[in-house]
């Protein structure tokens, strides 16, 4: 049997994290290579919806991550994503969706160790809690057991 | 109810408005809402303990708008959604005439939404023992075992909407299930576009649900889709301070403060 | 249809894509299978639904001639979710096609007569497979006539095939564009189309009028062809109404008691007097 | 065929049940959930419920599921291969306690999935049901099947009916040969039953209206106010059209994951705004008056005018389930 590796999307922000990822590669610092990056022009773009379907399409676990606050691009825009990010997070712990395999950062564009360190760690973690099968069990029920 | 139907029938007498919303008797024991254009059709009026449906939601639909200015008859959940309607721009003052009905049965005039909200100052929403008991409940089970209640629990759902119908809240013309470019819903009901439906639906409301319950009231299979709003209120509370509709400051989601508190961003 | 279950559609090949217009295309599509090519057949008016696996399924007319054998033509606007990934799709591509359904235009009963045809805008793909199917049996037919108008001269769908026929001594056509939309070359009129019909003025006697366009220009034009000494029973229309199954099981495309997929969508104006306003 | 009767008794119906879980049938029976009864799947005799007038959900998801697959497919760059769903194995499936409404209904909705273009993934499903229904000791308001020829003793539509006459005793009535052949798998647990006694044994249920005249009298309503007036109220979802036994109106869709997915069919209702709305934006019924309007007289006008038969089997449900109490006993009763 082959070792598990996850599939981790990560919706980043265009001027901080992706700069960071971006510098990360530039330093030639060594990561995990789980990680599927999606641009967003910033965090408060990134609707909760994106993270669900990344679930139902099989990811194992999600990285959000932007600016620092008060460094938004946009002023506020990372300011709203943290609050929405809170209601979300308690909202999907009460249904059971297993918060650990969501992780919020804030990565600048200065700190690409910073985004090989969120990497790595998140996909320990989700090495850890193993595949996502009770939500790919759901997303699946049409092609497994429809017509039943 | 004798003054609230003279009330009724002067605003229609006057023309300061041309229709009442009000509740009148329904089939059974059922009451249900009336829509009272004549004044002499005002003695149809009634109100008690049954009159549960939340009126409001009237307030945004096209083929009563057409009716004329309304007056509404306006317990206290029905001001709490009128008031979270004007902080959303979706009613002014001339819009309507609100006849408050307090606990106990008195008839109030609001002329200006901040009489409501002072009004309401004194009468907050308070979620009840049981719910909190609940909830504690589901959030004290291991987290896959909850996933699997709450599977279970929306299974019965078959998508009538009638959650989204009933919300005063829920006014957008067109609904993001609706749009299919992208399709961000299923419009099938299987688990997923269940899940993912219910979960949107709170989303939307995060922070500006004022807890009448009346998607749950309405859902025909019985469906406890109101915990997931109560508890994302009480999530507003312990995150955001207070929570209900303020004139004076925006919704939870629409604003933030610089030094929102959290404890999982790395 | 071959198979057993109705839903599935026939797989068919995108042979030949042609843009008519801004967000307008024709599809030329061929049959995979070579026994369904055999055994299918079809009449004018007739539609199908046209789907992209994994986005859905729309409701077109097909708009070439039954005469014509071997493929089947489509023409739609890029607007929804199925005709936006349609209009993606490219040469070679496979697209799905369930059909053909609903009634047909009376070609035959129509023999040895005149037939005027008035069409507006994207409204020219339904009338394009009877237009072809007289033309392919003209000995049938008596004058053949046709007044097409469109927004624009850009807006002209199958530009080639106005070309044709503008040449073809066996049809007179008349073409318009909306005010405003003429170029500095266009030869054609300047006007709405009820307007161009009245100044055309085909004669009534022994004619076929086949009208179709928006629901706006039918609302004007049936009034000037009983102006002009058409009844009733001479006039024909196509309806359109979202559909989903196009065979009266869905549910939504009913005007009245009227499904326009099973009893229509081919009407003459003296059936659609009688029916409510739903469509 | 000739209808037989039969007595059983109350273990014996338990021991049926039993035989039938065993014989590795699914059977789909009333439970109770809080305040309701909705019909699902039963394991075990002790999970049903008697006390109910007719479950919130109606019985037809089991032949016209909520959701169901009608094919699937799979896209390579060489070619698209279609799977069809119409040939896969349905379940063998106990419709246990439907009321004689539930029953009747599954005359119209075979109709509906029949006549010119056979829906073949219907037929396969009802083919492999049996209805085991229990005729009503009980009525409320909302209940009016008298009034459209059905009635709390009527066998249209069932296989075998039970109508429990006293204590723990149930008339059996055999109707169909797929109701005669479990009995007769299960002979032992039936008694012979000659003398007739179940009118007494049944719920009254006063007749509200005529049929006839309801459908003479909508012959020409379509322009009236009475459609505004009686649905002012309505908020516009689709709860009446899911919880009715009869309503069959649909949507297809298509779910993707990756190259390859399914074609779905799933419930729809007129009630939605969204039902008849043309992508141009037009929208033939504009209105919720227009859209309620629709639903009479789709049920009271159309389907008894094509068909013959009733559109409606005075189940209901849809007035009970209303959230805004909209109630098509009054609508009817008014025009």
């Amino acid at each position: 049997m082959t070792e598990f590796e996850p599939k981790i999307i990560a919706f980043v922000c265009n001027w901080c994290t992706y700069a960071g990822a971006d510098l990360t590669g530039t330093s030639r610092i060594k990561y995990a290579q789980n990680v599927k990056i999606i641009r967003f022009p910033c965090t408060g773009r990134i609707d909760f919806m994106l993270l669900l379907k990344s679930f139902g399409e099989g990811a194992d676990g999600i990285i959000v991550s932007g600016c620092h606050p008060n460094d938004c691009h946009y002023t506020s825009g990372n300011f709203h994503a943290r609050r929405r990010w809170i209601m979300f997070r308690g909202l999907l712990d009460l249904l059971g969706i297993d918060v650990r395999r969501i992780q919020y950062s804030w990565v600048s564009a200065a700190e690409g160790a910073k985004w090989a360190d969120i990497v790595n760690s998140t996909v320990n973690t989700i090495r850890e809690l193993g595949p996502y099968t009770e939500y790919e069990k759901v997303a699946g029920y049409l092609e497994k057991e429809a017509n039943q | 109810m004798i003054e609230l139907i003279n009330k009724a029938k002067a605003l229609l007498e006057s023309n300061a408005v041309q229709v009442v919303i009000g509740y009148g008797k329904g089939t059974s024991n059922r009451t249900r809402a009336i829509f009272v254009t004549q004044s002499d059709d005002c003695d149809k009026l009634i109100f008690d303990s049954r009159c549960v449906q939340n009126l409001a939601v009237y307030l945004t639909k096209s083929e009563i708008k057409k009716l004329g200015k309304p007056a509404i008859v306006a317990p206290i959940p029905v001001l709490r959604s009128i008031l979270e309607l004007a902080v959303e721009n979706q009613l002014t003052e001339n819009d309507i005439v609100v006849l408050g009905i307090t606990p106990e049965s008195e008839i109030v005039d609001f002329d200006t939404f901040a009489n409501i909200e002072a009004f309401l100052a004194t009468h907050k929403i308070v979620i009840e023992e049981k719910y909190h008991e609940i909830i504690r409940l589901i959030k004290a089970m291991p987290v896959a075992e909850r996933f699997a209640y709450w599977v279970k629990e929306l299974e019965p759902c078959f998508k009538c909407y009638a959650c989204r119908a009933a919300c005063p809240l829920c006014y957008c013309t067109r609904c993001t299930v609706d749009d299919n470019q992208p399709q961000w819903i299923s419009v099938p009901s299987h688990p997923l576009g269940n899940l993912e439906w219910h979960i949107m639906r709170a989303m939307h409301l995060a922070g500006r649900c004022t807890d009448c319950e009346a998607c749950f009231n309405a859902c025909p299979m019985g469906i406890p889709i109101h915990l997931l709003t109560k508890s994302m209120l009480q999530d507003v509370n312990d995150n955001f301070g207070s929570y209900g509709p303020s004139l004076e400051k925006q919704n939870t989601l629409s604003s933030y403060k610089p030094d929102d508190k959290e404890s999982f961003i790395r | 249809m071959s198979n057993p279950n109705i839903y599935i559609p026939y797989l068919m090949k995108i042979e030949k894509i042609t843009l008519e217009a801004p967000g307008v295309k024709t599809f030329r599509l061929k049959f995979e299978n070579d026994e369904d090519a055999e055994a299918f057949s079809f009449k004018a008016g007739q539609f199908g639904e046209y789907s992209i696996m994994g986005v859905g399924e729309s409701t077109f007319c097909i708009a070439s001639s039954p005469t014509r054998k071997g493929y089947i033509e489509c023409t739609f606007r890029q607007a929804g979710k199925v005709t936006s990934a349609l209009a993606l799709a490219e040469e070679g591509d496979v697209v799905g096609f369930r059909g053909p359904y609903g009634n047909t235009f009376p070609m035959d009963e129509w023999k040895g007569k005149n037939l005027l045809f008035i069409a507006g805008g994207i409204a020219l793909p339904p009338m394009r497979c009877v237009i072809w199917n007289a033309l392919d049996t003209r000995e049938n037919y008596q004058d053949i006539t046709i007044v097409y108008g469109a927004k624009s001269v850009d807006d002209l769908v199958y530009k080639d095939e106005l070309a044709e026929w503008r040449t073809r001594p066996d049809v007179r056509l008349v073409t318009t564009v909306d005010p405003g939309g003429e170029t500095s070359d266009w030869q054609g009129e300047v006007g709405f189309v009820p307007m161009i019909l009245e100044k055309t003025a085909p004669k009534a006697e022994n004619t076929i009028a086949i009208v179709c366009g928006p629901p706006i220009m039918i609302k004007f034009t049936f009034p000037v062809l009983e102006k002009l000494g058409f009844t009733e029973e001479n006039i024909y229309t196509t309806l359109e109404n979202r559909m989903k199954c196009g065979f009266g099981k869905c549910g939504r495309c009913n005007v009245g008691e009227v499904y326009v997929c099973k009893d229509g969508p081919v009407f003459s104006y003296e059936q659609l007097k009688m029916l409510p306003a739903e469509y | 065929m000739q209808t037989e009767n039969y007595l059983i008794r109350k273990p014996s119906l338990e021991k049926l049940f039993n035989n039938l879980i065993s014989g590795g049938k699914t059977v789909i029976a009333p439970k109770a959930k809080g305040n309701l009864a909705l019909f699902d799947k039963v394991q075990a005799f002790g999970e049903i419920t008697e006390d109910y007038i007719v479950t919130t959900n109606s019985a037809k998801s089991v032949v016209f599921p909520r959701t169901e697959k009608l094919f699937s497919y799979h896209k390579s760059k060489e070619k698209t291969e279609i799977t069809d769903a119409s040939s896969s194995a349905f379940p063998d499936v106990i419709l246990w306690g439907t009321r004689p409404c539930d029953a009747a209904a599954f005359v119209p909705l075979t109709d509906t999935f029949n006549g010119d273009y056979k829906d073949i993934i219907f037929n396969n499903r009802i083919e492999k049901v049996i209805l085991l229904s229990f005729s009503c000791s009980r009525s409320d308001d909302s209940c009016f099947c008298t009034s459209v020829n059905s009635g709390p003793g009527n066998t249209s539509g069932s296989d075998v009916l039970f109508t429990k006459l006293s204590g723990c005793e149930y008339l059996a009535e055999v109707m169909t040969p797929k109701g005669q052949l479990l009995v007769s798998e299960n002979i032992d647990l039936f008694e012979t039953k000659t003398s007739e006694d179940k009118e007494k044994s049944l719920a009254v249920v006063a007749t509200r209206f005529n049929q006839e005249e309801i459908q003479a009298k909508l012959q020409n309503l379509f322009e009236n106010p009475v459609w505004d007036d009686k649905s002012r109220a309505c908020l516009g979802c689709g709860s009446c059209a899911y919880v009715c036994p009869v309503c069959s109106c649909f949507d297809i869709q298509d779910e993707a994951h990756g190259n390859k997915g399914t074609r779905l069919r799933c419930w729809d209702s007129c009630g939605f705004s969204m039902f008849t709305l043309h992508t141009s934006g037009h929208n033939p019924r504009e209105t919720q008056g227009a859209r309620w309007r629709q639903r009479i007289l789709h049920k009271f006008l159309y389907v008894p005018n094509k068909s013959k038969i009733a559109g409606c089997v005075g189940c209901g449900r849809c007035s009970r389930s209303c959230p805004a109490d909209i109630n098509i006993l009054e609508t009817l009763t008014s025009i």
